[in-house]
């Protein structure tokens, strides 16, 4: 009880550290305000990764349409804002909900699908959010995109704006993790767990794992939501085409770039990925190509992403760090 | 070992790109173009990138512009608004820009104007025709004229010249440029007493549009009106044909270019456009040439776009005398003179969009068969 | 409802499916076999177009049309075949026994790296090129009112025939009947002596060939190519090969067609904003009813 | 025997996989704490009726009742897998079937989840009631292992365990549901003579120990032989012979059905 105390203390000043390091660098100018923006890409990134790799590293179902997910949220929460002039906190919130609502809806009828045809039934889903997305003019502005959508905050001073943008991100991205990282250390998180690795064995041992199934698939949903919402205030600017099937590749590979059933993983994968994208800008026409290539060397050599299925234990530094002891398993 | 190496690399790598770059120089202004320079229209992005470039070089090699050097730096959109964003931020934080030319098509502008206007940096789009644009604020120009005009030009010369009563429509529902064609061309068309019999939309990137062609020519209109861009327009006009419609299509500043990407089948179809390459006005000639000379292509109308957004950019800096952004973007405001594609000037008290014509381009037979070429009809001015 | 008009609409239908039906078997076949989702398909597609288009160009005039044809199928067929072939040995190959979303995302980055090398590639380039077909085979035939372009007759005639060949050979050959075998059960399969990895190459050059025979044929009733026009034709095959079945050949051909007149009705009929809505409405649909597609088998897991 | 109220009563059940009846009305009872082995040559459809028992496939025809937690028989045949198994009905896999990237306590874990009374929401907010029960079911499954003796690696991955230990591990895994009636599908494959007689020792003590009623089935005769009080011969999809383990000794079709087999 003690122990658990001390590591929840430890990760909260842990938490803090990296934040008032980041924004403090900020501020007095070392990281410009475009990576701080840039690191509060990757924060969202972060977070839909998450959300993703509950689903597909966590639960072993592979999802295509992340993206359809995230829309939502991002409109549902531009939408409250904009029109309707709630605020942005209970909109991003009501963004995620409405994001969890429709993966409660897909879910229902295809998780009993398996592998392939699970994966094409949500990248299905996908495609249609974003058709119909185009053609509700009257509420998402069609293919002109919505503009103009209010951020974070409005101070005047760019640079507090863009470390109020990254603090938001932050913590949400925080309380994701923790979320995530939570129900997977748990009673259900271990069965959400056994279903990925033998269904039969689970349902077998009493576990329902449709509703498990539907558990994780409306989770993973509701944070790609938040991560939508999210998005939509730090780009003030929403197109559907933006939505598309690409785009929630791109989740899929962070996800396995940082090893699928890893939560650390992901971070680690979403940072990279994001930066990545920025760095082979040098190589101009070549950039692709090359990122390409990349992803088939990395899969080809590094099968199971940065971490595998395994954890940084950031306690367990920590603790070496301060001399805490507690190697004790 | 290599693992954590690796992890270890990746980490300072990271913290490394982290760190500032150095500001530009004092002798420097610098300014920025946010264009597709890979993905589907990297095409004009990349036309649209050298002529910028061209017009810089020209400026520079004058002795440059209140005694500074003017640079260019060029950031890649891929045509995504989420990376114009990304973009527009690093060239403001990173290279200190003091205005922009881009981006490219509207949904990437629009991502961007509200930021542009905050942060007071003058925003010169070069072809992003959607008419909400320049609704940002005042420190949004652009060089071209919006849809809103290019339609009723097309509606006006489908009447009046071509006396089309009745006209079909084919459009692109994920593009708000082909939209917003379609709703002022429909609406110009119906108030000057005309039909628009059908309707039809696709999807971008869509390839087969024989069930929409069906459609249009069981309704036998006189027209066919196709706002999109040369590549897609190229393979309805076939399509089209083969479908039995033998009508002339109308279509606007997209199908730029038309004439080196399709045969017969646009043969006596018109279009509007900023320019034409073959006029025989003095701007245009020596912009064609050097073109021609620099990158050994003929360049086409945003390439032209993109090099008059410079030269305003650049004039309005002389004339204001100082990158102080109110007087800069005061002295864009009272831009009023002729570039290659036309006399552009903004009037007082309104959205910052031109005034300025369009030209309507002609295609008939060429030289050799199956290569139409493109002359000029008319002028409409507005 | 207009008979002539929704007799017409059929006929654009099946037309278009008919491509899809060729592209999607390379899906199914590839699919069958090592049970990968190759997202590179449709950029071989790309490749047999870009070969149409060079073949078409230097034939242009020079040759008879039928012989332009045939040099711009086989030109195709044999780039995209190798390719098809390269790419399964140094990218698919080392992952056979790794989890299959490595396979999955290596397939992406194949396409990444196909659709963006040939932008850079100086003689394809970004710019989207006109295929000049044959002039033989422009224009359209009329019959009692309905209208089929020359190229859509054969555009049928070449699918149907390639699709004959294709069943004559995994029915009737020794490396057909190999290749079924394999698709069946790798491990027993190795164990008669099969050469799995000879099978699974020969897999890939026929799958791959049909994809670049495809390509050539979408170049011609769709004359204008660019890097990227494999990725919305190979995603619409993707789904009419998990629409019929996939893994089953006759099912990608059933879904191929299905596709194309779903696709083309629903345009003409319905609604052409919500098409690819309504494609993918059907998609889904049929798989909650039939969860192995239409022609496809349900495999019962051993317990 | 029959003042033993029955547990399991499965009437005429059968299967038909495409044509192919893999299982034809087959009957069984199982009374209260009884031990009954199923038998028969390879492909007899042994674990296919472990599978109809259990829900995992479903069946053509025919009644399964199983004795609910009051004590009545219900209908079960059309219930889900989860659902049968929470009236009580363990079972292990022919081919092990752990969850191998887990470990060895976490499978345990896993088996006691239906059992969770907590919620996902105090599994996420981490609330005293979440903890506790949490620590309950450790303890509990601690205890478990011991029984097994793999209590001393219950941090070990359980892809990482020795085969038999593998074994002994599925029947924790199924014993942690809280069953009273335990299905083991051979439960001794693949071990050797010694072992094989440690797990008999074992099952019997697992046996009085939880007060359960075992179905067994088992491929090496002599040792269902030595154990079962009650013995069903399964052939081709048909009870050929059912009785004490003296009566199938002595029966010709069994005979005549094994060594068909081993002539072959």
């Amino acid at each position: 009880m003690k122990k658990k105390g001390v590591d929840f203390l430890l990760l909260l000043a842990a938490g803090a550290a990296v934040f008032l390091l980041i924004a403090g660098l900020a501020w007095i100018g070392v990281i410009g305000e475009f990576y701080l923006q840039l690191i509060s890409t990757a924060g969202i990134y972060i977070i839909v990764s998450l959300s993703l790799n509950l689903i597909t590293g966590f639960t072993g179902q592979l999802a295509l349409g992340h993206a359809g997910f995230m829309s939502i949220g991002a409109y549902t929460a531009a939408i409250f804002v904009m029109r309707l002039g709630v605020p942005l906190l209970p909109s991003v919130l009501l963004g995620g909900a409405m994001s969890a609502l429709f993966g409660y809806l897909i879910g229902f009828p295809t998780l009993r699908l398996r592998g392939d045809y699970l994966a094409i039934t949500t990248l299905g889903f996908g495609e249609i959010i974003r058709v119909v997305l185009n053609n509700l003019e009257g509420i998402t502005g069609g293919s002109a995109g919505l503009k103009s959508i209010p951020g974070f905050s409005d101070t005047g001073d760019v640079m507090l704006d863009a470390i109020i943008k990254f603090a938001w991100i932050f913590v949400f991205f925080a309380v994701t993790v923790a979320v995530i990282s939570n129900l997977v250390r748990s009673s259900p998180g271990r069965t959400i767990v056994s279903v990925r690795e033998d269904e039969i064995a689970s349902t077998s041992m009493g576990n329902d794992v449709a509703r498990y199934k539907m558990l994780s698939f409306t989770v993973s949903a509701l944070f790609a939501g938040i991560g939508g919402g999210l998005y939509s205030a730090l780009f003030n600017y929403l197109n559907p085409s933006n939505f598309n099937f690409l785009y929630s590749v791109n989740f899929v590979v962070i996800a396995v770039l940082g090893g699928l059933g890893s939560i650390t993983g992901t971070v680690l994968g979403g940072l990279i990925f994001t930066f990545a994208q920025e760095w082979l800008r040098v190589l101009k026409d070549f950039r692709l190509v090359v990122f390409g290539l990349l992803l088939i060397l990395l899969m080809l050599f590094w099968q199971k992403g940065i971490m595998g299925s395994k954890e940084l234990s950031i306690t367990r530094i920590l603790r070496r760090i301060l001399g805490l002891g507690g190697k004790k398993e | 070992m290599f693992k954590k190496g690796l992890i270890l690399a990746l980490v300072l790598a990271f913290v490394a790109t982290l760190l500032p770059a150095c500001a530009a120089s004092s002798n420097e202004i610098a300014i920025g173009t946010i264009m597709p320079i890979s993905g589907p229209v990297s095409a004009y992005g990349t036309q649209a990138r050298d002529a910028s470039q061209m017009a810089v070089d020209e400026i520079n090699a004058k002795g440059g512009v209140l005694g500074k050097k003017l640079v260019l730096y060029v950031e890649d959109d891929e045509n995504s608004p989420e990376k114009t964003v990304n973009a527009f931020n690093k060239l403001v934080t990173e290279k200190k820009i003091v205005a922009l030319v881009g981006g490219l098509t509207s949904p990437c502008t629009l991502s961007i104007v509200g930021e542009a206007q905050k942060r007071k940096i003058v925003l010169v789009t070069p072809s992003s025709t959607n008419d909400t644009v320049t609704d940002a604020g005042d420190y949004i120009f652009r060089s071209c004229y919006n849809d809103s005009f290019q339609g009723r030009v097309m509606a006006k010369f489908a009447g009046e010249n071509l006396s089309a009563k009745t006209a079909a429509i084919i459009f692109d529902n994920n593009n708000d440029y082909s939209k917003g064609l379609k709703d002022s061309f429909t609406a110009a068309f119906t108030a000057a007493g005309g039909t628009v019999v059908a309707t039809e939309s696709y999807a971008t990137g869509d390839k087969d549009f024989a069930a929409q062609l069906t459609k249009i020519a069981a309704a036998s209109p006189d027209v066919l009106f196709v706002p999109d861009y040369y590549n897609t327009v190229s393979l309805i006009a076939k399509q089209a044909r083969s479908a039995g419609i033998e009508v002339p299509m109308l279509g606007a500043d997209g199908w730029d270019e038309i004439a080196n990407n399709a045969g017969d089948e646009v043969l006596d179809c018109y279009y509007s456009n900023h320019y034409s390459p073959d006029a025989d006005d003095a701007e245009v000639k020596a912009f064609v040439a050097a073109f021609k000379a620099k990158y050994n292509v003929e360049p086409n109308a945003l390439a032209a776009l993109a090099y008059d957004a410079t030269y305003m950019i650049a004039d309005a800096l002389k004339a204001a005398g100082s990158t102080d952004p109110e007087k800069f973007k005061a002295a864009m405001a009272a831009t009023d003179k002729k570039f290659v594609t036309g006399q552009i000037s903004f009037a007082a008290g309104t959205k910052h969009d031109p005034v300025k014509s369009a030209v309507i381009l002609k295609l008939i037979a060429g030289d050799a068969a199956d290569k139409p070429k493109v002359t000029y009809d008319a002028t409409v001015n507005p | 409802m207009d008979l002539l008009l929704f007799l017409q609409q059929l006929l654009n239908g099946i037309s278009l499916g008919s491509v899809y039906a060729l592209v999607a078997i390379g899906y199914t076949m590839v699919y069958g076999i090592v049970k990968l989702i190759n997202f590179a398909h449709g950029d071989i597609l790309m490749i047999g177009a870009y070969c149409g288009y060079y073949a078409f160009t230097w034939a242009q005039g020079t040759a008879s049309p039928g012989l332009a044809i045939a040099f711009a199928f086989a030109l195709a067929m044999g780039i995209s075949a190798l390719t098809g072939v390269v790419v399964e040995k140094t990218c698919y190959r080392p992952l056979r026994n790794a989890p299959r979303i490595n396979a999955l995302i290596t397939a992406i980055g194949v396409s990444i790296v196909l659709e963006n090398g040939a932008r850079v590639l100086p003689f394809m380039g970004p710019n989207p090129r006109q295929v000049r077909i044959p002039e033989a085979l422009t224009g359209v035939l009329q019959f009692s009112g309905l209208t089929i372009s020359k190229v859509q007759v054969l555009t049928l005639a070449t699918s149907i025939a390639l699709m004959l060949v294709l069943t004559l050979f995994v029915q009737y050959t020794r490396t057909g009947k190999a290749m079924r075998a394999v698709s069946h059960d790798q491990q027993a399969a190795l164990l008669m002596g099969i050469s799995v990895d000879r099978i699974v190459s020969i897999t890939f050059a026929v799958g791959a060939a049909l994809g670049g025979a495809g390509g050539v044929l979408f170049a011609m009733n769709f004359p204008m190519i660019d890097p990227y026009m494999g990725i919305m034709p190979g995603l619409k095959a993707f789904v009419a090969a998990v629409f019929g079945g996939i893994g089953s050949i006759p099912g990608a051909m059933l879904g191929g067609l299905v596709m194309g007149v779903a696709e083309t009705l629903t345009k003409g009929f319905i609604s052409t904003k919500l098409a690819d809505a309504v494609s993918f409405g059907i998609l889904i649909v049929i798989l909650l009813v039939r969860p192995a597609g239409i022609l496809g088998k349900a495999t019962r897991e051993k317990v | 025997m029959s003042e033993r109220p029955p547990v399991l009563e499965a009437r005429r059940i059968s299967v038909v996989f495409g044509g192919l009846r893999a299982v034809s009305d087959f009957d069984l009872t199982l009374s209260e704490g009884e031990l009954v082995g199923l038998i028969g040559p390879n492909g007899a459809g042994k674990t296919t009726v472990f599978n109809l028992l259990t829900g995992v496939t479903p069946l053509t025809s025919g009644e399964i009742r199983m004795r609910s937690k009051h004590g009545d028989l219900v209908r079960t045949d059309g219930k889900k897998a989860h659902a049968i198994a929470r009236l009580g009905v363990g079972r292990t896999f022919q081919n092990i079937r752990l969850f191998r990237n887990l470990t060895v306590l976490e499978n345990l874990l896993v088996a006691m989840d239906h059992l969770r009374k907590t919620s996902v929401l105090d599994a996420v907010l981490r609330t005293r009631r979440f903890s506790l029960e949490e620590e309950a079911f450790a303890a509990r499954a601690v205890e478990l292992l011991a029984v097994f003796g793999l209590d001393g690696k219950k941090s070990f991955l359980a892809r990482n365990l020795p085969y038999g230990e593998q074994r002994k591990l599925e029947i924790a895994r199924a014993l942690a549901t809280g069953p009273s009636l335990l299905l083991l599908d051979e439960p001794a494959a693949g071990m050797n003579p010694q072992e094989t007689q440690e797990l008999m020792r074992l099952i019997s003590f697992v046996r009085e120990r939880f007060s359960l009623t075992i179905l067994l089935i088992e491929h090496d005769m002599s040792l269902v032989m030595g154990i079962c009080e009650r013995i069903a011969v399964l052939d081709y999809g048909q009870t050929i012979a059912s009785g004490t383990p003296e009566e199938i000794a002595r029966n010709p079709a069994v005979i005549k059905a094994y060594l068909g087999e081993e002539t072959l």
